[in-house]
């Protein structure tokens, strides 16, 4: 990890000082015991800034999107495969952007940590790799990093950068392959059920657009939540609205989804936004053998035409 | 008419696919066209057939557009129940005597409800379902019929009358006479069909005795949708589900023993194939189909793949036997003796379909007769490869299987290219006899209160008698915004469109909705009505509450009812916010480019000047000519040399064409009607070319064999090559002891999974000619299938006869060829297994000719990237429709022809050139290219230029700005599919006239019944 | 002075839930929100503060403010909130929130009927801090711990036993009626002998006076690019803020019956100030995010003489991407208030 | 309590097409239940409604002079001002207002006024033009200078009221097109190259202007070439507003409110707040 740090602070200076970027986007510590936030570096003086840890969860392309100019991004797998998506999508030049890479163990879930630790008032906390320890200033709690994980990054497929003008750290083994195990207790409910279990969690929601907002692929000039001509959603709370809000989101993001779970981290009500997701993901799977952001030269499966597909999707039950 | 020009009017004799095809072209480029009919209803065989290979697309619906758009042509009179009795005049000046039997029935007034055939007391057999079925003495050809109306069967009506006083449009009149036409025409097209051959010749096959026993068209009744038993797979018997089916193939075709068939009928392999897998589907896969054949002759384009799925992976089995006898068991079922393996094998089978050839019947060759056409000796119209089009009598023109057998590409170009003569010969007259409407200045909106009218439909009492109209009628009188709700008995008569326009200006009505039958077929007219009474056509919208009301909810009288509210309301809902689409006219320019300078390319930029346009001919060569130059000469004598030469003098001698050789296309803008293309020469100097339309003829080559030596040893050629050789008389060629030509050589195999087509007429013609030189030779030919298709048959029997040697081989083991030492010299031995015999032959021979594969030229990807228009899987372009439209690219003004299309014969290759010709035409002659209306629109600012919908437009209607990340749309090319907006997440991209607002009122509206 | 014992809160709200509707913390699928509670011992008493704020007690995130149904001409107004209520355990930041929202919403030009019919009949019941977040500030706009303003009672946090403190004479009213508690007789919260050390320090980032005459200077300055440009445009900070007012008017027609809606609305989302036209004045976060800032610390304080910002903390404790509001302030506080 | 949130019902008296495109019609609505005390000054605004439709604010059109019959001029952009465009009279409307401050008429008082207006942003200032024309307060204004223009003639408001103008001697009137067609007899300009024209005494002379940003760009400019100061040139400012009271927080240009401190502000004023608008 601090050879991580090291090396991207390396990188960046190094691209500001050819002038191959205007900009690197990358992580900073955070205001926050458990955080670290998004920085963004245009001299090299500043590159002491720059840091790599267990709490670099923010997905950075978002930052991206539509930029004019060009820029170093510091990108996990997950950041890569929204980066793979937005080229082929037309919203990211490649020329226009330098990948430092870094391979990824997983990021760590603050709100884990505080659930295993308790009340107390966290000061430090240190990565061992295997194991997080935590202090309040007065003691040291330990638990295992693994299962502090977000739950994207437990189920991630590919933690190494997809692409990466630079790699910096070693290559991580990729775990076995995802078969959305997580999803298939939800998937085996009946619809009603299934339907009662996302309501319920959207109830919660405050409609704040935080999970729009925090995706990488969620980048219309104009969402459809704005649009009042017509209006497809409700501004409010009504169930309805907020539903159908999540539900036209996840399709919009069908086939495109690299699964990051930014819009799960982002919601500050904690709503289950990651089982509906999955589950879409599982589905253009298993229909379309697709798994987004993995493959640069493949279009996305609802992103191309064929006036004989025999769309038997129309027969599913 | 100038006194002194040629009547600008065609005669079509024929209304199938070809006359269709041939009507709509002329029509559309400006000559009055007269469609005459014998039977009551145009659509010809298609109109019976099922589905067509090779896309398996449902043959009823790729006609019925056709079929609309004809009945509607402003300038096409179909002519049904008509007889053309008597050509009298000269090409140019012809009058054509027309007898029209009665119909009984007023096409006017017939709304085609059927009321009448329901209480019609007389019941035949139906002979469109090939008497598989019942129908009325009152009845309609079929379903789709256009015209749409009743007719009555004068020889089996007993004129009792129940008809008449059923109809409640007084539409049927049992006293109407026949009338005689007489018609001042220019030219003729004669497109009059064929017969399926009558399988009752063949004894040996019992049909006729066997009830199981069925021809081909009456298995495609059996299929189809609306055929007797309503898709249902049932044989005729007992109506039993059949669970081995055969299939017999040549039933009149290559047959000249039990008849006097000398000729192929080209289609009955793919048709049987289609059958087969059509039929597997039908029974969910549970049914044994097997295709008894001699050859499998599948060398249209797409077959052979065609064939290679349903045997590899569709389980069509397939035996290469002829079946001597047919036998029925105690069950109804068919026992199948044929020679398998040199011993009789007997198989039993619930149903055995015959596939039956094309014949020509009396009929038409009585009309010939009075045409006074030459036909050959099968009674096809005669006409030559090189000039395959024309009758021995000028200014008549043949078309479709008239002239030969044809499967439906063929008879659509042979159709179009009949029409490019037609045109050609006529093109001073053109737009002299034509009519065109003229309507009221539209009303501007000015913004109000949408003020709509709602005319809801009886349609007799076809949906009065399930649908409460008049609770429907006072239901929507209370929606908002509606100002008038009216009914009417048949709001499509004359009379309901006159009260529309009455309507509309009394209530100041702006926008109309009409709940009636299908916008499908009804649409069009509704729009006219409106802009007849100065309104925008699309202020317009319909609701089916026929088809979706009374006809699926027949014995749920409420719930009907209350659904016709339901879709009432839906569709006022979206008929206040429609807006008038505007119309925008292009100019265009009337220049064709024509790219590639051989046969197909001369024969199109010829056509195109004759028929009066500018025509600029890009050739990559230094001269023109392309493959023709290594034909020499046709199969049936055609001296090629000469023809090619002087196609070459007549082009570059025409003041219309401008000829620019040795020159590629380096860069292509613009759309139909104003492209421009950079042509640039070896020296790099560029020149822009500005045109309307561009006709793809770049052509194909031969490709270059791999192994059998070629290359090693000069005595093994191309049959190319070969062909140049006994052109100019080469003795080591013509002296030859032993010629051995070896079949597929690179095509039909994993590299290239289809069929080169010409080669096995190829190898016939040169193995003649090899005997022709010297006729101690001694000619093999090894070959998988013989695919002389058609007339070319003949060749294969005379081969055959003159001692041509033909050895079948296996794919999976094909022939060697070695060189052996013998007596001092190098001989060329050729090791081979015939299939038929088992056994394997060594020759040794002294000229090896090898039958390449046709493939594409080598610019045609980069050709295709220019035009935006696709190649398919073989690197051949690929037409907008393999059925109907094959000449033709979903891009609009861009058309192609020739070897650049596929592997074809050089006759085909002048069809299609001349088709290709036509079709530009209708650009050409075109005022202006309309854009507009239902367009696709996309709003800038929510554009995010991900370019999902420029990938996906399938008419390249769609472009990147790229500096500013937005999609722009091109109106002129943009058809209004609208898979851009179902496929835009911004929301984007809109269809004027399908908003996402108006569908959305809609869909807000279906949920509101409350209101 | 008397006490009031924690296990007697329960209690307390059981006898209130007759004659008010009761809000207290509670939680709601794991997390810890204001909710209407039906008995007493659902109340969490042990929290540091709450996920989302009170503020929907006054101001709904969706209401009614007018309807329709059918061809009836009439129009309902909605303006009857029902019955009293109370809010009891908000802390003293957010209740002091109510103070900003009265100036706005009740105190103005117009009286906003809906809001102030509700905030009329409400009690506030706080209680003060005895451990602040790490995220806390509320030290920095004016409040405190122990602050009471806003408050109609104030609980002081003993441990075991809380110290009644009556903030207003609804609260004395109210205390007097229902005979619940004592009161500490005008001694100021936190000045007991008791408590004396309980009281959490709270250190502020900034001083406001000097913040504020810094923001006046800042308009124009680059470094509203620099945040914007980490910042998602999310409307988390406005939604979660207790101060947070702004709201949208929408109507909606379904099955006959017309509405007319009041939703809360974030100037941070750009549809915000769009112009039909297609001309939006704040058209990047540039011009958002200032706009959050400027109005909570710099107009609010000219307009209504107190910041639209009460130090909860919850948008630093929130913010997906760690923009820490403590952090801005210090950036524009620190560098211009500092010299 | 009143409710400010709650409209009062009007009746659409008139529906009248502007524009040659339709896209602008004006409507005129009377009090349906009893004429409330509605005293406004020229330059207010009110909120239309339609109840389910939506809500939205329009200049007040007509004059003060004329309390019976308001005049609202609305261009078509969307759903509620297309629904508004489909009223016809004997529909009802709902209404709150007059909101906003309004043109400063004590300053005008014993002043020469400049009225400058171009497009759609002459709805209030005709509302002006015509209470001062009134013979009760004709009186209380010395020279009244109008200058108006729009892109063509065919987007040109008020015509017939043009027209009328165009024959008092008791002010001037000067319109101006961007482009004309064959039929326009009048002066092709942009309306800065009109008002550069004018002869005006900057000391006694105040300016009303409103239209689009380009046009105030322009303007503005030209007005202090001819000398006034920017406590004498008012303007009326565009913004979206919800609430129309300051309340719903998004038309806000620092701390002034729109709705309520403005929509007329004088230059002076806006050269303080940030350029926010």
């Amino acid at each position: 990890m601090t050879d991580c740090t090291a090396r991207i602070r390396e990188e960046t200076a190094r691209l500001l000082a050819e002038g191959r970027v205007d900009l690197v986007i990358g992580f900073e510590e955070g205001s926050l015991p458990l955080r670290a936030t998004p920085c963004f570096i245009t001299e090299p003086g500043d590159t002491g800034r720059l840091i790599w840890n267990a709490f670099c969860s923010n997905n950075l392309a978002r930052y991206l999107i539509r930029s004019d100019r060009k820029v170093g991004i510091v990108a996990k797998g997950c950041d890569t495969r929204a980066i793979v998506e937005l080229i082929k999508e037309k919203q990211v030049r490649r020329e226009d952007v330098v990948i430092i890479g870094v391979p990824c163990h997983g990021m760590v879930d603050p709100h884990e940590v505080r659930e295993r630790f308790g009340d107390i008032r966290i000061q430090t906390v240190e990565d061992t790799g295997g194991k997080l320890v935590a202090g309040d200033g007065t003691a040291l709690l330990s638990m295992n990093r693994e299962d502090a994980l977000h739950r994207s990054c437990r189920v991630c497929v590919q933690r190494n950068p997809v692409i990466s003008d630079v790699l910096v750290g070693e290559e991580v083994e990729e775990r076995t392959r995802d078969e959305f195990t997580d999803v298939a207790d939800f998937a085996s409910r009946s619809a009603g059920e299934r339907w009662e279990y996302i309501a319920g969690e959207m109830s919660r929601c405050i409609r704040c657009n935080a999970c729009r907002n925090a995706c990488p692929l969620c980048y219309c000039s104009k969402c459809f939540v704005d649009e009042t001509r017509p209006q497809w959603v409700g501004r409010g709370t009504d169930p309805s609205d907020v539903l159908s809000f999540h539900l036209m989101r996840v399709l919009h993001l069908a086939g495109r989804c690299v699964e990051c779970g930014a819009c799960v981290r982002a919601c500050p009500m904690g709503v289950d936004l990651g089982t509906l997701n999955r589950r879409m993901s599982a589905d253009v799977a298993r229909m379309f053998g697709c798994r987004p952001g993995l493959d640069p030269g493949k279009p996305a499966p609802l992103s191309t035409f064929d006036p004989d597909d025999p769309q038997d999707f129309m027969l599913e039950p | 008419m100038t006194p002194s020009g040629p009547t600008g009017a065609v005669l079509v004799l024929g209304g199938g696919i070809s006359g269709i095809q041939a009507a709509l072209d002329l029509a559309d480029s400006g000559f009055r066209v007269y469609l005459v009919e014998r039977r009551s209803a145009i659509g010809g065989v298609m109109a019976g057939l099922d589905k067509t290979f090779p896309t398996n697309d449902c043959s009823m619906c790729i006609l019925s557009p056709k079929l609309v758009e004809c009945g509607r042509h402003l300038n096409i009179e179909v002519l049904t129940n008509s007889e053309l009795t008597a050509l009298e005049g000269v090409p140019g000046a012809f009058t054509a005597t027309i007898e029209q039997q009665p119909r009984f029935v007023s096409t006017e007034k017939c709304t085609g409800c059927g009321e009448c055939a329901k209480v019609c007391p007389v019941k035949l057999p139906d002979s469109f379902n090939m008497g598989l079925s019942d129908r009325k003495a009152i009845y309609r050809l079929y379903e789709q019929a256009y015209p749409h109306s009743y007719m009555i069967d004068s020889a089996v009506c007993r004129r009792c009358g129940l008809c008449a006083r059923k109809c409640s449009a007084g539409a049927i009149d049992l006293d109407m006479q026949p009338r005689t036409l007489s018609i001042p025409v220019g030219a003729v097209i004669a497109c009059p069909g064929f017969e399926p051959f009558d399988a009752s010749l063949i004894a040996n096959y019992g049909y006729g005795t066997f009830p199981n026993v069925i021809t081909s068209i009456e298995f495609e009744r059996i299929l189809s949708a609306s055929g007797p038993s309503r898709g249902r797979l049932l044989r005729p018997s007992d109506g039993k589900e059949p669970h081995r089916i055969a299939w017999i193939q040549c039933v009149g075709s290559r047959d000249i023993h039990r008849v006097d068939n000398n000729y192929c009928s080209s289609v009955c392999c793919t048709y049987a194939i289609k059958e087969a897998v059509v039929a597997r589907e039908h029974s969910g896969g549970n049914l044994e189909t097997t295709i008894f054949h001699i050859d499998i002759r599948t060398h249209g384009k797409g077959f052979e793949r065609y064939y290679e799925r349903a045997k590899n992976e569709q389980g069509v089995r397939f035996v290469r036997s002829e079946i001597s006898r047919i036998y029925q068991d105690g069950s109804g079922s068919l026992i199948l003796r044929f020679p398998e393996n040199g011993r009789i094998s007997e198989e039993v089978y619930d149903l055995v379909v015959l596939s039956v050839g094309m014949v020509q019947d009396r009929a038409n060759r009585e009309m010939a007769e009075r045409l006074g056409l030459h036909l050959d000796s099968h009674g096809f119209c005669e006409t030559r490869t090189l000039s395959p089009v024309e009758t021995s009598v000028p200014g008549i023109f043949a078309a479709g299987a008239f002239s030969g057998p044809k499967d439906i590409p063929e008879a659509v170009m042979g159709a179009s290219a009949a029409a490019a003569e037609a045109s050609a010969m006529l093109s001073h007259s053109r737009h002299t006899l034509t009519q065109r409407k003229s309507y009221p200045p539209e009303k501007p909106l000015l913004g109000g209160r949408p003020r709509i009218g709602v005319f809801i439909c009886h349609c007799g009492i076809n949906i009065a008698s399930v649908v409460d109209i008049a609770s429907v009628r006072d239901y929507a009188a209370g929606l908002p915004n509606v100002v008038l709700s009216e009914e009417a008995l048949f709001t499509c008569s004359q009379d309901s469109q006159r009260m529309i326009r009455e309507r509309v200006a009394e209530h100041r009505l702006n926008r109309v909705v009409v709940a009636a039958c299908t916008p499908r077929t009804h649409e069009p007219l509704f729009q006219e009505t409106l802009r007849e009474a100065g309104l925008n056509k699309h202020l317009f919208e319909m609701a089916n509450i026929r088809d979706q009301c009374a006809w699926v909810h027949q014995g749920e009288p409420e719930k009907a009812t209350q659904k016709a509210k339901d879709l009432i309301r839906m569709s006022v809902a979206r008929a206040k916010l429609i807006e008038p689409l505007p119309q925008a006219f292009l100019d265009v320019n009337r220049t064709a480019l024509v790219i590639g300078g051989g046969v197909a390319g001369m024969v199109c930029a010829s056509s195109l000047a004759d028929q009066g346009f500018g025509v600029h001919l890009v050739e990559s060569a230094a001269e023109l000519g392309g493959n023709a130059r290594r034909i020499h000469s046709t199969n049936d004598g055609a001296d090629v040399d000469a023809f090619v030469s002087r196609l070459v003098e007549s082009v570059s001698g025409n003041p219309s064409i401008t000829i620019h050789t040795g020159t590629h296309i380096s860069d292509v803008s613009g759309f139909v009607g104003n492209f421009r293309t950079m042509v640039e020469n070896a020296e790099g100097i560029v020149e822009e070319i500005s045109h309307g339309v561009a006709i793809i003829a770049s052509g194909g080559e031969a490709s270059k064999p791999d192994g059998y030596l070629y290359g090693v040893d000069p005595r093994v050629l191309t049959l190319q090559e070969l062909e140049d050789e006994i052109a100019r008389g080469n003795p080591d060629v013509t002296s030859s002891r032993n010629a051995v030509l070896v079949q597929c050589v690179g095509s039909r195999d994993e590299d290239r999974p289809y069929c080169s087509r010409t080669c096995c007429s190829k190898a016939m013609k040169l193995a003649l000619a090899l005997i022709e030189a010297n006729p101690l030779v001694n000619v093999y030919v090894l070959y998988r299938d013989i695919r002389t298709y058609g007339f070319d048959e003949q060749f294969y029997l005379e081969a055959r006869e003159r001692g041509v040697r033909f050895l079948q081989y296996d794919p999976g083991n094909r022939p060697t060829v070695e060189i052996v030492e013998q007596d001092g010299r190098k001989r060329l031995r050729v090791v081979t297994t015939d299939l038929v015999l088992g056994r394997e032959f060594s020759i040794d021979a002294d000229l090896l000719g090898l039958a390449t594969a046709t493939v594409p030229s080598a610019g045609a990807a980069e050709l295709a990237g220019l035009f935006k228009v696709p190649l398919n899987e073989d690197g051949f372009f690929m037409e907008a429709h393999i059925k109907l439209r094959p000449v033709d690219f979903p891009t609009e003004g861009v058309f192609v022809c020739g070897l650049a299309h596929s592997p074809k014969t050089i006759g085909e290759s002048i069809v299609q050139a001349k088709a290709a010709a036509s079709r530009a035409a209708l650009v050409l002659c075109r005022d202006s290219i309309e854009a507009g209306g239902t367009v696709s629109v996309i709003d800038g600012p929510k554009c995010s230029g991900c370019g999902v919908c420029a990938a996906l437009c399938p008419f390249k209607a769609i472009e990147m700005d790229e500096s500013e990340r937005k999609a722009v749309v091109n109106e002129a090319l943009c058809k209004g599919c609208g898979l851009c907006a179902s496929s835009c997440r911004c929301g984007a991209a809109d269809v004027k006239g399908f908003t996402d607002g108006e569908i959305c009122a809609m869909i807000c509206s279906s949920v509101a019944r409350g209101l | 002075m008397r006490t009031i014992a924690r296990n007697e809160i329960g209690r307390l709200l059981d006898g209130l839930l007759a004659g008010y509707a009761v809000y207290a913390p509670v939680r709601r699928k794991g997390i810890l929100v204001f909710d209407r509670i039906r008995s007493g011992d659902e109340a969490i008493l042990d929290y540091a503060n709450t996920r989302t704020s009170p503020k929907h007690v006054l101001m709904p995130q969706m209401e009614t403010l007018l309807s329709s149904c059918g061809e009836d001409p009439g129009v309902s107004e909605h303006t009857d909130c029902g019955k009293p209520a109370v809010l009891f355990g908000a802390r003293p930041c957010d209740a002091r929130a109510f103070l900003f929202l009265d100036k706005v919403l009740r105190d103005g030009q117009s009286r906003d009927v809906y809001y102030a019919n509700r905030r009329d009949s409400l009690l506030v019941i706080s209680i003060g801090c005895t451990q602040p977040r790490e995220t806390c500030f509320c030290t920095t706009t004016g409040g405190g711990p122990l602050s009471a303003e806003g408050s109609d009672i104030l609980l002081e946090d003993l441990g075991s036993v809380y110290l009644a403190h009556v903030a207003s004479s609804r609260g004395a009213e109210f205390a007097a009626a229902h005979g619940l508690l004592d009161t500490c007789e005008g001694e100021p919260p936190g000045s007991g002998t008791v408590n004396g050390g309980l009281q959490p320090a709270i250190e502020p980032p900034v001083d406001l006076g000097l913040l504020k005459a810094a923001l006046d200077r800042s308009f124009d300055d680059p470094l509203w690019l620099t945040l914007a440009e980490k910042c998602l445009g999310c409307g988390i900070c406005s939604y979660l803020c207790p101060a947070c007012h702004c709201f949208d008017i929408v109507d909606e027609e379904a099955a006959g019956v017309r509405v007319r809606n009041r939703v809360w609305d974030s100037c941070q989302f750009s549809c915000f100030t769009a112009q039909a036209s297609g001309f939006n004045p704040r058209p990047t976060g540039r011009e958002r995010y200032r706009q959050r800032i400027m109005h909570k610390f710099n107009y609010c304080i000219d307009n209504h003489g107190m910041a639209g910002c009460v130090g909860c903390g919850r948008c630093v404790s929130e913010c997906p991407v760690n923009l820490d509001m403590r952090q801005v302030l210090a950036a524009f506080g620190g560098r211009r208030g500092g010299n | 309590m009143r409710n400010p949130y709650a409209p009062v019902r009007m009746r659409v008296e008139r529906n009248a097409v502007e524009t040659e495109d339709a896209s602008i019609r004006t409507l005129s609505l009377s009090f349906v239940e009893r004429r409330e005390v509605f005293a406004f000054v020229p330059g207010q605004f009110a909120e239309l409604s339609l109840l389910g439709v939506g809500e939205a604010p329009f200049g007040i059109a007509s004059s003060p002079a004329d309390p019976d019959l308001l005049d609202f001029t609305i261009s078509r952009a969307g759903q509620v001002t297309t629904e508004l465009h489909y009223l016809e009279p004997g529909d009802t409307v709902g209404l709150r207002g007059p909101l906003g401050n309004g043109y400063p008429l004590e300053e005008l008082h014993g002043r020469n006024v400049l009225v400058i207006g171009g497009g759609f942003g002459f709805s209030t200032l005709r509302a002006f033009t015509s209470f001062a024309l009134h013979p009760a307060n004709r009186g209380d204004f010395l020279d009244l200078e109008v200058v108006y223009g729009a892109r063509n003639p065919g987007l040109l408001l008020y015509k017939d009221e043009l027209k009328n103008w165009g024959r008092r001697d008791d002010m001037s009137l000067s319109v101006t097109v961007d482009n004309a067609d064959q039929d326009w007899s009048g002066r092709i300009g942009t309306v800065p190259a009109a008002v550069k024209t004018l002869q005006v005494d900057p000391e006694s002379t105040t300016a009303l202007v409103c239209g689009p940003p380009a046009m105030i760009r322009y303007t503005l400019p030209v007005l202090a070439e001819l000398g006034l100061r920017p406590d004498r040139i008012h303007l009326s400012l565009e913004m979206k507003m919800k609430c129309g009271i300051g309340k719903c927080g998004r038309c806000n240009i620092g701390g002034s409110y729109v709705c309520t401190d403005g929509p007329v502000f004088s230059l002076a004023r806006l050269d303080r707040l940030p350029r926010e608008y």
